[in-house]
């Protein structure tokens, strides 16, 4: 009678303790294994400086350029939404929060539910718009390979499983709330061996691609 | 050390608690308006069980000064005793039950044009008649 | 012991009107949590129900359930109900003692074979029967002994329906609930520690009007109780919905009565009738006296994490497995380096110059 | 004679995967958003000629040697090596239909620099024999003859006699101790030596001193197009040696884009030290003499003139601002292209592209985006600031039938000079 509860102590418990062991172990690899490649030093007189650019693209591609953006406007959009809508969930409901407080030892305010529930709407709507258009687009579907399908699944199915958990859709909650955890599971164990790392490797390449522009005096 | 019973009791539902922020008396004033309506309409009566409906400190006296009371008030006293009375919105009763001890075991909003507890029962009105009966036959007699 | 007469006789031995007894009925549709309109069935129902023969067994528990049932106040609805039941075993309650009691306990069993109702409160401790034996029976064969004639049984409060604390980790006893020996009996879990008096008699009031069980949900908990989870039945929820909540227990928010998700509130994920029902005979429930609901009505509660950490933190050491993990990151990582430097200076040393005419493919 | 393998083609690749390389790969999230901001495919529609879907070959050895992930895939034979035949198949994709006009790498959300990856590409390209054939040869006659269009120096001292009789001014080789050493981009000195009699007119109005060396007068750099550093660093060494032993200040850079890449910011990672001397652009030098004063004009082109940027000079160069305001100096009506400087589009001759015959029908096809660019500016003439640009838009609009004059913005400068010698204030030595 009791699986559904036994289901939701595990993936709190040590699930979530595996999940969390090997995200954290597999993201500092992946740095460690990108940073020890290095940069050979530009000996190349400089007509600019490399932190501060480097700096300003991490924030400026954050806005496509109006031109790309007019050609491929649903690719923005699409991607706005998703990012924008995850983050809100992710980061300004209330529960995890606490779950992050609980982590760091600091939290922040949430917003009012209603909202993050607008907001997941609108992130698993613009999802399924994401995996139609790189279902349909033909630049999509030749660079797409079976790991974009993955990560769309494994950031899909938190979504939708928090959603239903909670709109209590499934009955019962702790089945629907353990199988939440476990996608959320799912996606850290997936996260550092996948592209998913861009959360943070963004910043990187965004950086590198900023200094290394900047140092000809060029702002990317 | 103090006794239990003279340390003060304080009233969760003071002024700045909870009182009418839960939202649940609004849409039952709601469901109220409805049944009036219907009742107008149909003839359709409604009855309302409060006990269903999660209240926060305060809703329920909240909700019954808003009703207001009526020109009717009926005492029952069946199985302990129950009160009966029309709300100031006529069509609109308040009907608690009580038991043997004074304890409310019901709280029921009754809209109709009187509560169905409230009218003789028709088995009584025939046994009344018949012990009537039987009482002038025994005088006669 | 149980007789034929129907509960409206005893009801009008008892010199209860027609009146009565309609308000009677609309008492005890409340109780069930039944809408209104179900008061004439109920009426039609309650005139036709046969005194059932209830026998009582308590193993691994802490009679809190017995007591919860008990605190029924005065005479009330409940308390006519039952009036009406023949409670021919029970052994915090009968008078009766030793072999006596068990006595009385068999011969209910065969007066009534296939039409008692079995209430049971506890759990059965597996591990070894000899942890927990009544008249030198153990539980298990209790259990089995009794459930075989009866018509239903109510597992009264967690443990009997869930396991509870005695099957609390690790769960010395080897503890189970009761639908984990019983199979082929219907069985209703009225889970609770304790479960709401209203509840259990509402359970009852429910089978001796229909004759049958209620509507249950995948925990064999009756619906019209635990179908809606504390968090939705909450007067508190406006709050959580508005991202207004207590930090501890003596801050404003707890004074202005916010939300107590943040204190380890466990009503997401809990069950039941309390936000309705409420306890002390309509008085008020733990979260309304600002206390988080502790899940208690729900499988495992004891094991779901610290009362007062948030439903969302995990109930591991989160922090601790986040440093760890960097840690050991920080050493697979710098093998990872090491072996990614090689390959880079291997790379380089083998670097043969191109030259121009070194640009066509070897044949 | 050694020979180009697939294992010194995967070798090439380890070599040059770096940090960069690694972060720009774990970012791509294949949204496809450099597919347009490439006028291969923008022209095409072909899906083929997504940038970051050139990169595949240096992707697939970056996550098979540089990644756990990859490494686990390799030993359970989850994952397909990098082949000779994937080469020659990419042969079109790294070569043919990129310039490496780095526009994608503008674009790009997570903000990888594809363009750079391309260039380390190319290294594993040539390890591997897998370079067109046209692009070959032109680095083959660049490293033998000194020049990737086969220009000795015997027809650059003729084309000089030509500009000396037609200017009237002295063209200097060889003169040490000159301020500025002058380098040529081959086709200036085949297809448009007014570039040169513009050059002697400029420091002759300005009064500086400047030499052409004999030892290295070319510019371009088939090393860099073709993308073998070692090929580049023999080319660059030529400079290097040649204005250390002129003992000049600075070198300039022609109008050539990829020339001014190649020796202003790949040169000193090349040879492997800081240079002794500056390396400057021509535009830029024409602009630094404008704003102190040294060069005057007079007269302003009447007619609606725009500016094609070559990218190598912008996006890769950084000299942006340089053309406009020499631009402004000398026309009334300039008009820029609705995408300009940093986000300009390639003319598609860049990176090797015109020098590779295989890939002239694409490159014909990708030019439409340059033309209808022009077109829509309402411009009636062109001004640029690269020969190489200049030729593959000559050709362009003589395959789509536009009229349409295209200008070297330092002979048009030159031909605004004011003319009275010593009218002016005697240049100072800066």
């Amino acid at each position: 009678m009791s699986e559904p509860m036994d289901f939701l102590l595990l993936v709190r418990g040590t699930g979530f303790d595996v999940a969390l062991t090997i995200f954290v172990i597999g993201v500092v690899l992946r740095l460690f294994e990108i940073f020890s490649l290095g940069r050979g030093v530009n000996l190349a007189e400089p007509r600019g400086r490399e932190f501060g650019p480097g700096m300003r693209t991490i924030l400026t591609r954050n806005v496509p350029d109006p031109h790309t953006f007019r050609r491929q406007p649903l690719t923005v959009v699409i991607g706005y939404l998703f990012h924008i809508g995850l983050l809100i969930s992710l980061l300004l409901f209330v529960p995890h929060i606490e779950l992050f407080k609980e982590t760091f030892g600091f939290g922040w305010p949430g917003l009012a539910t209603p909202i993050v529930d607008a907001a997941a709407v609108i992130t698993i709507i613009a999802l399924l718009a994401a995996l139609w258009h790189r279902a349909s687009n033909p630049v999509m579907r030749r660079i797409t390979r079976a790991e974009d399908w993955l990560v769309w699944l494994a950031t899909f199915l938190p979504m939708l499983t928090g959603y239903l958990a909670y709109h209590r859709m499934v009955d019962p909650y702790p089945l629907i709330l353990g199988l939440h955890l476990l996608s959320v599971e799912l996606l850290l164990v997936l996260f550092p061996f996948t592209k998913l790392m861009h959360t943070f490797t963004l910043f990187i390449a965004r950086w590198y691609n900023g200094a290394m522009n900047g140092y000809r005096g060029v702002q990317s | 050390m103090e006794r239990l019973d003279t340390i003060p009791v304080v009233s969760a539902s003071s002024p700045g608690s909870a009182v009418g922020v839960t939202g649940n008396v609004l849409p039952l004033l709601h469901e109220i308006r409805h049944a009036l309506e219907r009742l107008a309409r149909d003839r359709d009566p409604t009855v309302i069980d409060l006990r269903a409906i999660p209240f926060a400190p305060g809703d329920e006296e909240r909700l019954l000064s808003l009703l207001g009371r009526g020109e009717v008030s009926l005492v029952l006293s069946a199985l302990g005793r129950s009160e009966i009375r029309e709300s100031g919105y006529p069509g609109v009763w308040v009907v608690e039950h009580y038991n043997d001890a004074g304890e409310r075991i019901a709280l029921q909003i009754e809209v109709t044009d009187i509560p169905a507890i409230a009218r003789s029962q028709v088995a009584d009105i025939e046994e009344s008649s018949t012990r009537l009966n039987d009482l002038l036959m025994n005088d006669n007699g | 012991m149980a007789n034929s007469k129907t509960l409206g006789e005893s009801l009008r031995r008892h010199g209860v009107t027609r009146r009565g007894f309609l308000k009677f009925c609309s008492a005890t549709a409340s109780l069930m949590a039944l809408p209104p309109t179900m008061v004439p069935a109920i009426a039609a129902a309650l005139e036709r129900a046969k005194r059932p023969s209830v026998i009582w067994l308590s193993f691994q528990e802490c009679t809190g359930c017995t007591e919860s049932l008990t605190r029924s106040h005065a005479p009330t609805v409940e308390s006519l109900i039952f009036d009406h039941v023949s409670l021919d075993y029970h052994h915090t309650l009968q008078v009766a003692s030793g072999e006596a009691a068990e006595a009385a306990r068999e011969a209910a069993m065969h007066e009534n074979q296939g039409g008692y109702l079995l209430v049971v409160d506890g759990s059965i401790p597996l591990a070894d029967p000899g942890y927990s034996t009544i008249a030198g029976i153990s539980n298990v064969d209790m259990l089995r002994e009794t459930a075989a004639g009866a018509a239903a049984i109510i597992a009264v409060g967690t443990c009997a329906a869930f396991g509870g604390l005695p099957k609390a980790d690790p769960n010395p006893t080897g503890a189970v609930p009761v639908s984990e020996i019983i199979r082929d009996k219907p069985i209703v879990n009225v889970s609770g520690c304790p479960p709401i008096p209203v509840v259990i008699t509402g359970v009852l009031a429910h089978f001796l009007t229909f004759g049958a069980l209620p509507e249950l949900d995948r925990y064999g908990r009756p619906m019209v109780f635990y179908g809606q989870s504390i968090h939705d039945r909450c007067y508190r929820r406006p709050f959580y919905d508005k991202g207004l909540f207590a930090e501890t227990f003596d801050d404003e928010g707890a004074r202005k009565g916010w939300c107590l998700y943040k204190m380890g509130c466990k009503g997401p994920m809990t069950y039941n009738a309390c936000a309705t029902a409420k306890w002390n005979n309509g008085t008020g429930w733990p979260v309304e006296a600002g206390h988080g609901c502790l899940g208690c009505s729900e499988p495992d509660f004891w094991d779901a994490g610290g009362f007062y950490n948030a439903l969302s933190i995990p109930t591991s050491d989160v922090t601790g497995t986040v440093v760890t993990g960097a840690v050991a990151g920080a050493a697979l990582g710098a093998a990872a380096a090491l072996l990614n430097r090689g390959t880079q200076g291997e790379a380089r040393e083998k670097h043969a110059t191109v030259t121009v005419d070194d640009l066509e493919k070897g044949v | 004679m050694s020979q180009a393998t697939i294992e010194k083609g995967i070798n090439a690749f380890k070599e040059q995967i770096d940090a960069p390389v690694a972060a720009f790969f774990s970012s791509c999230v294949s949204c496809g958003m450099c597919a347009e901001a490439c006028l291969f495919y923008t022209e095409t529609g072909d899906p083929k000629y997504t940038p970051i879907h050139k990169l595949e070959p240096l992707r697939r050895v970056w996550e098979q040697e540089y990644t756990l992930t990859g490494k686990i895939k390799k030993l359970f034979g989850l994952t397909e090596a990098v082949t000779d035949r994937m080469l020659s198949e990419w042969q079109e994709l790294l070569y043919d239909s990129c310039t490496m006009c780095a526009r994608c790498s503008m674009v790009c959300p997570v903000g990888n620099d594809i363009a750079y990856m391309v260039r380390k590409a190319r290294e594993g390209m040539v390890a591997s024999g897998n370079a067109p054939e046209g692009v070959r040869m032109a680095s083959t006659r660049a490293v033998r003859i000194g020049s990737p269009m086969g220009v000795k120096l015997t027809s650059l001292q003729a084309q000089i006699r030509h500009i000396e009789a037609d200017t009237g001014l002295t063209i200097p080789i060889d003169v040490e101790g000159a301020e500025y050493m002058a380098l040529l981009s081959s086709m200036e000195i085949m297809n448009f030596p007014e570039y040169i009699g513009g050059l002697a007119k400029i420091f002759a109005h300005a009064g500086i001193s400047w030499t052409l060396c004999s030892t290295a007068f070319e510019a371009t750099n088939s090393g860099i197009q073709i993308g073998s550093s070692d090929i580049a660093r023999e080319l660059v060494q030529r400079v290097v040696d040649g204005a250390e032993r002129l003992k000049v200040r600075a070198v300039i850079s022609p109008e050539c884009g990829h020339a001014y890449t190649a020796i202003r910011w790949e040169g000193p990672n090349l040879v492997g030290r800081r240079f002794t001397f500056k390396v400057i652009h021509i535009l830029e030098l024409l602009d630094q003499l404008r704003a102190s004063g040294r060069i005057r004009t007079e007269g302003l082109e009447r007619e609606c003139m725009t500016f094609h940027d070559p990218c190598s000079l912008v996006r890769k160069g950084g000299v942006i601002e340089s053309p406009r305001n020499l631009m402004n100096m000398v026309t009334e009506n300039f008009v820029e292209l609705e995408e300009h400087g940093k986000w300009g589009w390639c003319c598609g001759g860049g990176g090797g592209v015109s020098s590779n015959e295989e890939a002239a029908g694409l490159r014909h096809k990708a030019f439409r985006r340059k033309k209808e660019q022009l077109e829509a500016s309402g411009a009636d003439a062109l001004v640029t600031a690269c020969a190489n640009c200049r030729l593959v838009m000559e050709e362009g609009f003589e395959g789509y039938r536009v009229e349409m004059p295209i200008l070297g913005l330092t002979e048009l400068v030159a031909d605004h000079l004011v003319t009275e010698e010593g009218s002016g204030e005697p240049p100072e030595k800066r």
